[in-house]
């Protein structure tokens, strides 16, 4: 099915757009914004709004028309299935694990956001769901934020970690990717990397990005401490963890 | 009703109310003496005169025509002699008629047949109408506490009914309780109501029984699924105030955009067509419990909003009389007026919430019909959502009846799917945050609102007196509101009324009136 | 000058879209709308917000990067030059005209906004700018709201029209198109288009489309009468009209 | 201030006030008998030490290093000795440092020199600082009437200064008072203070003098372009909290981040250098007529708004306290809180209200310093909007002094020069449109706001008393703020604390004792 925007008709193409470009509050920058907005494939383009920023700079509020479309039926996502919730999980590393396993956690680099895994792992866990020190069958060490690299795997290895969990909250310059990368470079020149389940989230990591960094899933916004769980517990027994 | 805040004096109110009595009162002695083609169609369809000729004429349409200049006898025997005559019923004979029967060749039966048919069509059309009304009560009990208040209004406008049922079973899904179908650009121009489903339209739909029928049902189906009555909205002003009302009873529908002066002044309608018209069609919609809308906010699109703040107050009295004298209860009254100051005004969100707390108290039982913010919409959206996100701050805050959800978009287009979900989302977030404002806040003894809301009332009285010094018709033609001037005998309609003969016989009319116990001549 | 949008460091060409697709609601849906942006030609695309609008339509709010850009000294406005005020359109009209010009003006087609006209030809005028009607050398006729086409050019051949505006501001569906060309067709199709300077505006016109249309000139949202005052006269010199 | 709104019993009020004095007196002994190494640099920076040497290290780490195990004695006599000793001016020293002169090798002169020099020294640096502050005041004098009320604070956060002076100017231009610089992540925890102009961070720019005078200078030039004094703002919160005062108040920055217990709270910093560091800033930004800036918003970015909200005026009341002991008088403390609430809170308006209006009746004189919402900010912008709408709302009708403005990309990304802009437009609109309507209203009594203040008040004051029973250093350490524990001796920076010796030597200290009459060991 191919498909595109929808503002009241099917298929019209309606897009709301919004951005500043780097010239002064004019009719040239109006027609400007209305030229950059056609190169980017769209028709009956019409500046609604425009204002100066500074002497050197305008804001457009633009509503655009486009026929690019995209084929739905080929969109993959490589969803993390959401299958277990907390009590599943406990039962499945009981049946399939039959020991306790041992998840360490982090908002590792110069990050000092501990919301985000604090949601994940404490106790009380984030919006009525529990958090994964709530689990009876799991052992969860929050390190909490600004955590080195360095530091989290030594850690890990000290508890014995079968899985480890890393927020990145700032991603401004791509700092979330380079500290990703160093720590699973890191853990793969130590030779643990097939040791371990490991998982990145935060509110900027996508699945999709994770795999790409060599990590085993990405958990985005709204995750819920049983949606990571599962993962953990399903991939420790498809690769024969015990 | 919580207490006072405005501490108006009640002795001005009362002023205003008899003045707005005294200014009917020519106008009713006109009404009564005159019917119309709007008036005699809409009889007709009570009576089951429906669908098209070859060439689309409605049925209704083409009686009327045949009747021509005996029109002041009501067009209501000559059908009925036609139904007896022909042996047919409605259904049959509106085919008969199509195929080009005159019904006004055909002789009389003796009146005293014509009367007992009446009788039972009356009757067919009462029953219709009741079973809706006692539909709607029992689902709008039933499904009561998943209401907004206000409650939530929200348009569609695509042009087409079938894009219009996606987008309107949508708007119900995101929130809204209540949808308005917008009406193409210039129906109200039309002398006649069109007919069938139909796909297109200028910044609306056409009003057409089949439409409202599909509508209707599209709206039944997506309410019970979220457990809400979903109420339906559309428009009967113009040069079919009546037909397209007993067409809205007949399918259902919950509220009618329907002012008693709107088509004289933004329509540019004839006024005596438009008077006549209204009090019917208000008959219509109070024994088929609609709630009715007026028009105030049209106003404030042409003139200053701070300024002319009393013409809305004056014209809100007079819809009120006028309903009133068409046997409409103060339950069915969505007076309307809107937010349309300046944003750049200072304390300018101090007189708009003044104005609505003040039209709040001054009809304290009547469903006030907010508007929101439109001509100072622009297209910078980011701070339209503001006003928006402050006028469902006063909407709350000042208990109105219904809030019809401002647009960010509404400079640019008529409402992408998004732009009214993102009116919902606003107005709820809003709504709940300030839930209980209103009773935790007091009004300042004389500070900006109470003395703004003092001095707009006096303004009232003011212009009502004038008004009433005057009469109303030479107000009009006076340009005394919204800055236009309609000449007594200009505007489009005028050919259509035809004073009633002595033998006048119209018993819908008659049957509406003794229900809603108007008394003639009052 | 090569210039793209600006959101915190120049040339990052960061831009904000939102649009709604027509699919449910899910982990899909946002890939898709990601998809969708980065067809459009942007980069380090991310979906920050999504919701369900019905069963069948999501709504997404993205931001994005794009290397896309435009040159912006080749961008070419076409702007209506506003020189004179109401003195100097007065003046001008004395001196190079020697005789009042007539302009009639009206919001035409089924369109029934007239503020726009009132606006440019109402005595009050506009925002402290004086409408036509109050130039001592123009005799300003405004026809009002939902003036047909053939009546409006009746008007003006009867009034002997320099001028004819016509101001457009309903749009949906490109009624304004239809109606616009509708108009330019009859006048020419009576021999008078070169007798007369002929003006469209509305908040969606733009002088480009004007001239394209046919039209002298287009004003768009935010013209005060003085402009098309200004324009009107000029034109008339121009062409040697007396 | 108008008449109390909330009908706080001023008695509680007087309580709190005398526990937080009776919480921070075990502390203020603490702190007289301590200094630290970012005491010392700071008084180093005083008599003009700085710069860097070859590997980048500052020069007043390098005579701190230096001078090791003798830090008790106090840096100056040793610094002001090799100016004599050497016959340089600082900046001539500063360069001899940096390539290798230990100055404590260094044979002592004769002490009286030593102090007459400080006595020149403490002048110089008087007089700097008193010029800064006669210079704003004339500016602020003349520009006053373009100001905003609450003035309007915007942040700047690329990493790069120059691009910082981009967007701080563009922001000034449309309509900011104030251009906070971010700090770059991490920065509180570095215990010395980066060099010289710096285009690279992360989430922020390095806070360094020359920075500072950058953006200082640029400042003020658009400001006089406008016609408005821009007010610059800073953190010295972190290891450096004294010796970034003072470069602020060298460079006259008017603003800056400085609470008494952020650091060690939520950057985990040693409770006792903290502590120490804290009072010597706030004694120099006192000095300096620079407005701090508190943090208790960040208690609500990990604990619940409703909940913990008492935690907030608890906190207003403690740094209150430590800056009254720092010689700070009511009007430069920008005491802060923030809407943090879950907006689906029913009637959280309404709790936001009696919070922000219970602050600025308890602190009449302080221009409080009120956050936006962060943590329920989501990607949704609109939403995001109708918060900070609803937000500068709540800010103008409360009085409160300072407005950081709501980005409605706050989930997203450090704001865009846009976002900033729409920010600005949207405080105007609100600000300006509801101008008086925090007259022209009355709280009802004992109604929602009113109760809630009084339960939050109750709720303080039961804290303080907890606090006040175990002391505050154990408060801390026993999780008591903020949800986190903080262990005495843990955190960082303890190692740079010193105890005084008896012939501890600081007359720069001294010297601001005197200037600010604050009375030692009361
Ligand atoms: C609270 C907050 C803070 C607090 C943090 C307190 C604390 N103890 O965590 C304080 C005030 C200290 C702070 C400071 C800063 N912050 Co901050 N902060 C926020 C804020 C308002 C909320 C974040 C939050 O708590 N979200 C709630 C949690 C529950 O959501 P979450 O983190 O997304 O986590 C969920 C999922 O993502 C997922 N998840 C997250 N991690 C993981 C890990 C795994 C393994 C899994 C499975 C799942 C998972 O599960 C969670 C539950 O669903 C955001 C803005 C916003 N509204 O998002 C800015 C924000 C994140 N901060 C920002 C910045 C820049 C900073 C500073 C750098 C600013 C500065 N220069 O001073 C500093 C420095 C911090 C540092 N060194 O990192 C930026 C980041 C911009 C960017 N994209 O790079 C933001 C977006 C604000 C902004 N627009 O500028 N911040
Ligand atoms: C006021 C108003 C009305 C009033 C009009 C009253 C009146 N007497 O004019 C009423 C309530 C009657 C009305 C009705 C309708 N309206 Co209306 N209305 C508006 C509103 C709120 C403001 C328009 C306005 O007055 N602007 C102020 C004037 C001064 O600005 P302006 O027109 O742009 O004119 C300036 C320039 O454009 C220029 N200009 C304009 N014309 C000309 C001509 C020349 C020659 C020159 C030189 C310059 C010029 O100069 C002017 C001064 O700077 C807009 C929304 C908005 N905020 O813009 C919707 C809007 C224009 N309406 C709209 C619609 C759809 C309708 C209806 C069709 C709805 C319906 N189905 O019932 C009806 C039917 C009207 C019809 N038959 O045309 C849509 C149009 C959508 C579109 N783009 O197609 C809008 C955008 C609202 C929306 N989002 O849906 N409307
Ligand atoms: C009372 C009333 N009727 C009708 C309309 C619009 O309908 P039409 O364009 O068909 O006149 C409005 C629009 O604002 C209105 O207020
Ligand atoms: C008082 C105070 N200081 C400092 C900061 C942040 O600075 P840093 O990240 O450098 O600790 C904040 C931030 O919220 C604060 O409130």
């Amino acid at each position: 099915m191919m498909i595109r925007p929808y503002g009241d008709t099917l298929n019209d193409g309606a897009v709301q757009l919004s951005f500043t470009l780097p010239v002064a509050h004019c009719a040239k920058a109006d027609e400007a914004a209305i030229i950059y907005t056609k190169k980017l494939g769209f028709k009956e383009v019409e500046v609604v709004h425009s204002n100066p920023l500074s002497d050197e700079f305008t804001f457009f509020v633009v509503y655009g028309k486009t026929d690019i479309s995209i084929d739905y039926d080929k969109v993959v996502v490589e969803e993390v299935e959401k299958s277990l919730d907390f009590y599943g999980v406990n039962n499945f590393i009981k049946e399939h694990i039959e020991r306790k396993i041992v998840v360490v956690g982090a908002c590792s680099g110069t990050d000092a956001h501990t919301v985000g895994i604090d949601a994940i792992m404490n106790m009380k866990g984030f919006d009525q769901h529990y958090g994964l020190e709530r689990y009876p069958m799991i052992e969860a060490y929050n390190l909490g934020a600004q955590i080195p690299n360095e530091e989290l795997i030594k850690k890990a290895v000290e508890l014995k970690a079968d899985a480890i969990l890393i927020s990145q909250i700032v991603t401004q310059k791509e700092v979330h990717i380079q500290n990703l990368t160093e720590f699973i470079e890191l853990l793969e020149a130590e030779g643990l990397r097939s040791k371990m389940v490991v998982c990145a989230g935060g509110p900027r990591i996508g699945n999709k990005l994770a795999l790409e960094l060599g990590y085993d899933a990405g958990f985005g916004r709204g995750t819920y401490p049983e949606n990571v769980a599962s993962f953990i517990v399903e991939k420790m027994h498809e690769r024969g963890m015990k | 009703m919580t207490k006072s805040k405005l501490n108006l004096d009640t002795n001005k109110i009362a002023k205003a109310r008899e003045l707005s009595k005294q200014i009917s009162a020519p106008v009713q002695e006109y009404i009564e003496k005159n019917t119309t083609v709007a008036i005699e169609r809409t009889t007709l369809r009570m009576m089951g005169a429906d669908g098209v000729d070859s060439n689309g004429v409605p049925i209704p349409n083409k009686v009327v025509d045949q009747i021509g200049d005996n029109l002041c006898y009501g067009a209501t025997k000559y059908y009925i002699n036609a139904l007896l005559k022909k042996g047919l019923s409605p259904e049959e004979l509106n085919i008969e008629i199509g195929n080009g029967l005159d019904i006004t060749k055909l002789d009389f039966v003796d009146f005293s047949f014509i009367e007992d048919k009446a009788q039972e069509l009356v009757e067919i059309f009462a029953s219709k109408v009741k079973a809706n009304v006692a539909f709607r009560e029992e689902k709008v009990h039933k499904y009561k506490e998943k209401e907004n208040s206000p409650l939530l209004y929200l348009i569609v406008a695509t042009g087409n009914i079938y894009e219009d049922v996606k987008q309107a079973q949508a708007a119900a899904k995101q929130g809204a309780d209540i949808i308005a179908v917008i009406r193409t650009t210039g129906q109200s121009l039309l002398d006649f109501v069109p007919y069938g489903p139909t796909t297109e339209g200028f910044g609306g739909t056409y009003a057409t029984q089949e439409n409202f029928k599909i509508m209707r049902k599209a709206l039944d189906e997506t309410g019970d699924e979220i457990g809400k009555y979903i109420r339906l909205v559309n428009y009967c002003s113009g040069l079919c105030m009546p037909e397209i009302a007993v067409m809205g009873a007949l399918e259902r529908l919950d509220m009618m955009l329907n002012d008693s002066m709107y088509g004289i002044l933004f329509r540019d309608i004839n006024m005596y067509r438009t008077f006549v018209d209204q009090k019917f069609s208000r008959m219509i919609n109070s024994f088929a419990g609609i709630v009715i809308n007026s028009g105030e906010d049209n106003y404030l699109t042409t003139s200053d909003a701070v300024e002319k703040a009393y013409t809305v107050t004056a014209s809100q009295f007079i819809n009120e009389r006028f309903a009133y004298e068409s046997g409409l209860p103060a339950k069915l009254m969505g007076l309307g007026h809107a937010f349309e100051m300046n944003p750049d005004i200072k304390n300018g969100f101090l007189l708009e919430m003044a104005q609505a707390q003040m039209a709040s108290e001054i009809f304290p039982e009547a469903p006030l019909k907010y508007m929101p913010p439109t001509k100072y919409m622009t297209g910078d959206i980011f701070k339209g959502l503001a006003m928006n996100t402050l006028f469902n701050f006063i909407a709350k805050s000042t208990n109105q009846g219904i809030l019809l959800l401002g647009m960010l978009t509404e400079a640019i287009h008529t409402p992408f799917m998004q732009d009214r979900f993102l009116g919902v989302a606003n107005a709820k977030y809003v709504l709940n945050n300030i839930a209980d404002f209103s009773d935790d806040i007091e009004y300042k003894k004389d500070g900006i609102m109470q003395t703004r809301a003092k001095v707009v009332l006096d303004e009232t009285i003011e212009f009502l007196e004038e008004i009433n010094k005057t009469n109303l018709f030479n107000a009009i033609e006076g340009k005394m509101f919204a800055e236009v001037s309609r000449p007594k005998n200009g505007g489009k309609g005028l050919e259509g009324v035809a004073e009633k003969a002595e033998d006048y016989y119209n018993p819908f009319y008659t049957y509406l009136e003794n229900e809603l116990n108007i008394v003639k001549g009052n």
